[in-house]
């Protein structure tokens, strides 16, 4: 049962390890973990270089499966945690893989805030439209009348919308992918990862355990690839793709990249952050000895 | 020593008067204690400080007054009552009183005649500085500090006016009290030096905030909550200076949160709030625990249940500080006892987290936070920095030496095969529990961390085994602090008395007057004043309480929780009881007095 | 007494198929006791429940087995060592094994065969019937209770074949073993009527449902958390029948607040979590406390700290559910200790928390939640509704009679002129701290509750004799809760022997086991099971403990928390502990060892 | 200090007092308190039948200050007890007072799934901008660059606009209203309240203490009642409205209701609740035993 941090030793260090996994066999989960291990080869980003961080949950255990520094913490929390791990150490990339249930359900007010903050982090949500480690009850983004064994009679709220919440609270990076298109979902996951600030990437993810609607074949039914026509500068028409979802016009569920402009990160406005990694500053003796000073 | 009471509505001004007086009294040579007790709004009701000094330390606050100063006529209405016989009190002409103490001036007159009717309490402060004889110029550089430019002159005048409406002979009898260094009420002879002009004035806000940053406090978020909330602002003035990071959370569970994550990553981190905010904060403070990473989190206490009284002051969160946690795991919580004990404790609180991967709680409340005294300069040589890596200049390279690891001494040694081969174990099972710690970015290492069972390497792992080591490990931890770090009891008064008096956290000062004001009264009592609580010291209470007729515990609080943990740590019950819990801070002469009475009871 | 154990990956079926033989052993008179051993994983990984059954009531689990049935490899190779002598082994052909205990049937190729290999665990059931001399045809009712349609007679088929593939012969010991009424290790001939067929199979979670539903439940809120889940979907699954809300909330915080804003507005509500969750729901309890509204909270225990192991069983969270809470405020803790058990005394907590206007905490834990029991149909005319206005009727015309009040009796008078003058006080002093409740709607009142201090209207109210006043009326509530409604420990074997256990909630069973087995070997030593443990009945453990050479606590956790809460409110310490901490239940035998050797160490 | 549930005995019992409050003088709250007076007087209902929920803060104060039923819970926590409240009495109407940092800081993730959730509340959120009790600290609204006490080189965050992210999450009722208007607030106001399903209205509202940028005269330099030419059942219209704030045209910031269509509420979706008030349900005897019986 035991794993070891031993990964295949490869000159260049980027290569990737998937460990024993936990998930059930067909899982979407696997489809995520290979574009990210891809995304991260092709942009040869060294593992020892990367936080990967999870809550509990699925999808929140990507972490365990890869090889990197992991911090798997708390149910819906750790995108503070995240945020607040790359504002200690920016040399570092991080990366939070969270469930729609902990990512906006347990976790939705750190989302708001992690959106608005805009911290370079790069948040891969699992959206498999239902809770799967605790056996399948609705999540954020379950459909309405969704039944489940904690709504019998259907899910009776409105549908959580990741992506255009997203876009509405500032979000400069926002995609949506899908766990059964890799190659496109690769591509995303790098744009995301090479963003510079918050970026979102909504992923459909079969749960074969649990969610027995929203299969591979109802998202390969739905899924369309935006085209060239699409212009992810344009606020106006990310708008319109994200809020485009299956109760539409039957055109299909657009994915990609949505949305992609820069805007002032945190780190940008943050002059004590431009000095250098945090964890190498702090007050000087002089200074403290300044406000004491001070206090006389 | 001299108890002065200031009072007005909020909004008038009180705390920025109180503040003038205290400096230019402390300016003056006067030690002084000011404590603040504030209603919870921004405009109106009624506000007080009382400002006690003399030229001893003054180490607690009386609620018996000498000298009232009336900003609006409540302050008279409710205050007269503590005014002893011989004290004075200035007020406005306008307002009514048929006291014979009362020093009636036409505060609001003469500044509505100045063109600001809200200097009328400059007008006191004048009056004030001529009883008590102090250079009245001396005002202007304190002003100056205080106001904005356009202010100063127009206080000047009316502080002035005042000093001219009273008589150098109408203070004749307070100066005597003020500056008699026999005093019996005094506390402590200790550090008497009688000037006092260059110590500094504290309160345990600013003393964390510093303390903090002289252990090298790197990150620091909270979320707004009285009286938790000026450690924020004072550091967040000054992160650009420090080179630190303050950020307000979304809510308390993203504020502890963000310092685990954070620390996580090697910074330096620490979070405050109050009782009802550190609620929100139990998962992430057990997730601490689990994954092993150093956390210092402040609660300024304040009386509870929830809301309570937002900005009174109280000791009703011990339970909450040792107890509230899922599951088991160590922690260390410590009270400090006063302003400049607050300043060390807190560096002492992150040498201890670094040391011990873990979290550690330090608890004031609203007493010391508001509160200000003056100490004496805090000593920065006292203070190392934590050590968050081998060397400054590569803290970033993580250089695969065995001395690139966190804490503040050798804690396990780092094997290099480990490294060598890629096999890095964050959780690895060591004799004293502390594993060696890497930061993530090392070259050679992953750096696992997990809130779920894990074995060594910080994978998931729900075997029995797993669990069974890595809980045993991690409790191992509590073991070596208790014998290289736990700091017992403070003894005051008389070692073996047959009366002991237990006490912890801010009422060491009311406590330690009382204890010498017994003396006097031919009482001798012996007191434990607790710092650390969790783990609990026990020498001190075991061999104190084994011939004592009376184990008293002084609190603020309803149920005596500190007498509980005493009892749960070792057996020993509490003969009686002095709690208080109204949001008000308890004061020597309540102590003695309930002290007394108790005595004579039997 | 028979053990079995029945073990395979995540998504075999496992659970269906114990639930299967769990239902054949008690319709054919059988009483079971059941245990799940999960992992926190949807497929794959190892799980297997222990079914222990005899003619008398089975009241714990046990470790060491007489069966096993092994749906895969891992079943034979993790559990044979605790295989006894004479047991059997029913595994797959395909398996691998030389112990000559194994009988190996082809259960996969007859599932593949009869076009299913998902029935192979039905060949073993089948197989079972056969050693147990069970009418194997009763088995199609019970499949067609548990299975699809389409899937009973593929079932049956595989069952059949497995049926014939054992002799009766082959069972003969092991029925023999299972019918012995006379058995050494019974642990209970009170309730001896070995037929258990009328009986009901019963887990802490359905209990719990339950329980609430008969005390009146209309609204019940959660979020999703093993072991505390399966409480919720069973309450959904019928709240369109059972005219209730059942509501899945957006996270803990949510759950807890909604439970208080449904009981402030008159419903009987009731959440449940487990410990990581219930760290959430801190803040949310205090404001009940505070504010004084009825609430029931389920805290169904796995270990800790945090995530921990998400679907094993600890008594971690005893500390958590007492002393967690900013400030201080009266709540009752109670853990239930068995599967019937859980049915009361949720019944109760309603009562109580309605009474006395409060929050409960109920502790249950994996152990009891996931595993079941054959007990006795549950006694629905214990029960009575909690009073939720005078008159069924008139609910919503909240009628001006004084006896429109919540909770069981009269407690306190309601002041007609009050009403009369719109001079309605929510929180009017009493002097047994109980208010007169009212509901919002009322045509002459207004329902006031606040969380910060306030005055018997329930309006903010800062002055220090508001705080004192309520604080006071707040916990005078527990001395009345003390006297009339305190239930003290449960007394178990020879009360006044030398040798005292304290124990509390789910190790009600296993301890009496325990205790039976000492009583056989001459050791008689007396028990006490705590239920109750805030405010903790401290009679029984005083008068036992006085001639005790030995006063051993046995818990389910690292740190012995009862062991403290003991010493805390009597000063008793314990002599020795029997503690376990893997997440895997303390087992009689497991108990009775550690008592042995400790009795025999002096 | 202390008052009494006293209160004009009107014989239509409509009438509403005003308790002392502790608000400063000339707080923008007074407008919305008197606002909130006047349209419940013109919606004559009795204030016995009202339950005015609040959490902590000077907004959350309200309920103190006005007659009717009272529930003044925790920071940030008052929407889920509001929401419940009204799930276990639909006889009684529930309102909710929130600040900006009540309702949208501590209580985002409550404000998230209210919206969702679609029970028939009427949330009020003061939106000063700035957090009042506490003196001073930038809320969620707070502006880009806004300087306090604790953002002393102005706050990083993006700012959240609640009215858009409240459509976007599926509003059926959306308006935004000024304090210093308490004419049109008070007629927003009305129409929240008799609307069925979760209300949100978003009112500026200075606090002259704290919040020195955005003062009376910054809103009434901006605010631009929307016209007849607006229709609120048109939802592009009605987000085009939402997302224009103070960095938009010049054109000012729309108030008014911006957007208004019922959709199916909790209590339309919950057989249950149909059936009648919740705190008269319950199981009965013989469901129960039912139950039980089913275990055997
Ligand atoms: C505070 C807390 N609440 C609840 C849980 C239980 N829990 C674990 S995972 C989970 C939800 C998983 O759903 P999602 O986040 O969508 O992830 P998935 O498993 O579907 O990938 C829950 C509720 C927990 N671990 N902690
Ligand atoms: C859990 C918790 N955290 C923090 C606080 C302190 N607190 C009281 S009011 C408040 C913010 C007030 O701002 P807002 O909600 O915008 O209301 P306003 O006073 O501006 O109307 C805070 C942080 C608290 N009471 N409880
Ligand atoms: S339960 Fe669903 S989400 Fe979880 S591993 Fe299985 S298929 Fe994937
Ligand atoms: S602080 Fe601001 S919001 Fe609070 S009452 Fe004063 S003006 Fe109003
Ligand atoms: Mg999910
Ligand atoms: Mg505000």
């Amino acid at each position: 049962m035991s794993q070891s941090n031993v990964q295949e030793m490869n000159p260049n260090k980027t290569s990737y390890t998937t460990y024993n996994t936990a998930w059930c066999p067909g899982c979407g989960d696997f489809g995520i973990l290979s574009s990210l291990k891809n995304a991260l080869q092709d942009l040869q980003l060294d593992p020892h270089k990367i936080i990967f961080a999870g809550g509990i949950g699925q999808a929140a255990k990507t972490p365990q499966y890869i090889s990197g520094n992991r911090f798997c913490g708390l149910h819906g929390r750790s995108i503070p945690a995240a945020v607040a791990a790359k504002i200690a150490n920016d040399n570092l990339t991080v990366i939070v893989n969270t469930g729609d249930g902990d990512g906006f359900g347990e976790g939705g007010n750190h989302f708001l805030a992690a959106v608005r903050r805009n911290v370079n982090i790069t948040h891969f949500a699992h959206d498999n439209q239902v809770y799967g480690l605790t056996l399948g009850q609705a999540s954020p983004t379950s459909l309405h009348g969704y039944v489940t064994g904690s709504q019998p009679y259907g899910y009776l709220s409105i549908p959580f919308n990741p992506v255009v919440t997203a876009l509405i609270l500032g979000a400069g990076f926002v995609a949506r992918g899908f766990a059964g298109d890799q190659e496109q979902l690769t591509e995303l996951m790098k744009a995301a990862i090479r963003f510079d600030g918050y970026a979102l990437v909504d992923i459909f993810q079969p749960c074969v355990s649990f969610n027995k609607v929203n299969t591979y074949s109802w998202y390969q039914e739905r899924v369309r690839p935006l085209g060239e026509e699409h212009d992810p500068t344009d606020f106006e028409q990310a708008l319109k793709a994200a809020l485009t979802f299956e109760e539409a016009d039957g055109a299909g569920i657009p994915t990609g990249i949505l949305y992609n402009v820069e805007k002032p990160t945190y780190w940008e406005q943050h002059e004590v952050l431009q000095r250098g990694p945090l964890l190498k500053q702090g007050a000087t003796k002089e200074f403290i000895q300044e406000q004491i000073n001070k206090l006389a | 020593m001299f108890n002065i009471l200031l009072g007005g509505a909020a909004g008038q001004g009180v705390e920025t008067t109180s503040a003038v007086i205290e400096k230019i009294l402390k300016a003056n040579g006067y030690n002084v204690f000011v404590t603040r007790d504030l209603m919870s709004r921004v405009r109106g009701g009624h506000n007080f400080s009382t400002l006690r000094f003399g030229r001893n330390p003054v180490i607690a606050h009386d609620h018996t007054v000498d000298g009232i100063l009336a900003v609006n006529q409540e302050t008279i209405d409710l205050h007269i009552k503590d005014l002893r016989e011989d004290g004075f009190i200035i007020a406005d002409d306008g307002f009514i009183t048929d006291d014979a103490r009362a020093i009636m001036l036409p505060m609001t007159k003469t500044a509505v005649e100045l063109g600001n009717p809200r200097v009328a309490s400059s007008v006191a402060v004048g009056a004030l500085i001529r009883l008590f004889d102090l250079p009245v110029e001396a005002l202007r550089e304190i002003l100056e500090e205080t106001l904005k430019p356009e202010h100063v002159e127009i206080n000047m005048e009316a502080a002035k006016a005042g000093y001219e409406s009273v008589t150098y002979e109408q203070g004749e009898s307070s100066r005597r009290k003020a500056d008699d260094t026999d005093d019996k009420s005094e506390t402590s002879q200790e550090n008497a030096h009688h000037d006092y002009s260059d110590w500094i004035t504290l309160s345990s806000s600013e003393a964390i905030a510093l303390g903090a940053l002289a252990a090298g406090l790197q990150f620091y978020s909270a979320y707004p909550m009285s009286p938790s909330t000026k450690i924020m602002e004072y550091l967040a003035g000054i992160q650009y200076e420090a080179n630190i990071v303050v950020e307000q959370a979304e809510d308390e569970l993203a504020a502890i949160n963000a310092v685990v994550g954070a620390s996580y990553a090697g910074a330096v981190a620490m979070v405050s709030t109050s009782g009802g905010g550190y609620q929100l904060m139990v998962e992430g403070m057990a997730s601490a625990g689990m994954m092993e990473i150093p956390t210092v989190t402040v609660i300024a206490m304040r009386p509870g249940p929830v809301t309570g009284l937002p900005t009174r002051t109280e000791q009703g969160d011990l339970n909450l500080a040792i107890f509230a946690g899922n599951g088991e795991y160590p922690k260390m919580v410590l009270a400090v006892k006063n302003q400049s004990d607050a300043f060390y404790q807190t560096a002492r609180a992150h040498h201890i987290a670094q040391k011990y991967q873990m979290p550690v709680v330090i608890l004031t409340d609203q007493y010391l936070s508001d509160g200000t005294a003056t100490v004496e300069p805090l000593d920065l040589s006292l203070i190392e920095k934590v050590r968050v890596s081998a060397s400054d200049e590569e803290a970033l390279a993580y250089r695969d030496d065995p001395a690139n690891q966190r804490g503040d001494e050798k804690f396990g040694e780092m094997k290099e095969s480990e490294l060598a081969a890629n096999e890095y174990k964050r959780y690895r099972l060591t004799e004293d529990g502390i594993s060696p710690r890497l930061l993530p970015g090392h070259p050679k290492a992953f750096v696992s961390v997990d809130t779920d069972s894990h074995d060594e390497y910080g994978f998931i792992n729900e075997a029995a085994e797993a669990r069974i080591a890595q809980m045993d490990k991690r409790m191992r931890k509590l073991v070596k602090l208790i014998a290289e770090d736990l700091t017992d009891a403070e003894q005051i008064g008389t070692a073996g008395s047959d009366i002991v008096l237990v006490a912890w956290g801010s009422m060491h000062g009311p406590l330690k007057e009382a204890v010498n004001e017994l003396a006097k009264q031919g009482v001798n009592v012996s007191a434990l004043v607790y710092g650390d609580l969790w783990p609990l010291p026990t020498e001190k209470i075991k061999a104190e309480a084994e011939n004592a007729a009376h184990i008293i515990n002084v609190e603020q609080n309803f149920s005596g929780q500190l007498a509980g943990l005493i009892r749960r740590q070792t057996g020993i019950a509490m003969t009686d009881s002095v709690l208080k819990y109204d949001g008000r801070p308890l004061s020597a002469s309540e102590i003695s007095g309930a002290v007394l009475r108790i005595v004579k009871k039997g």
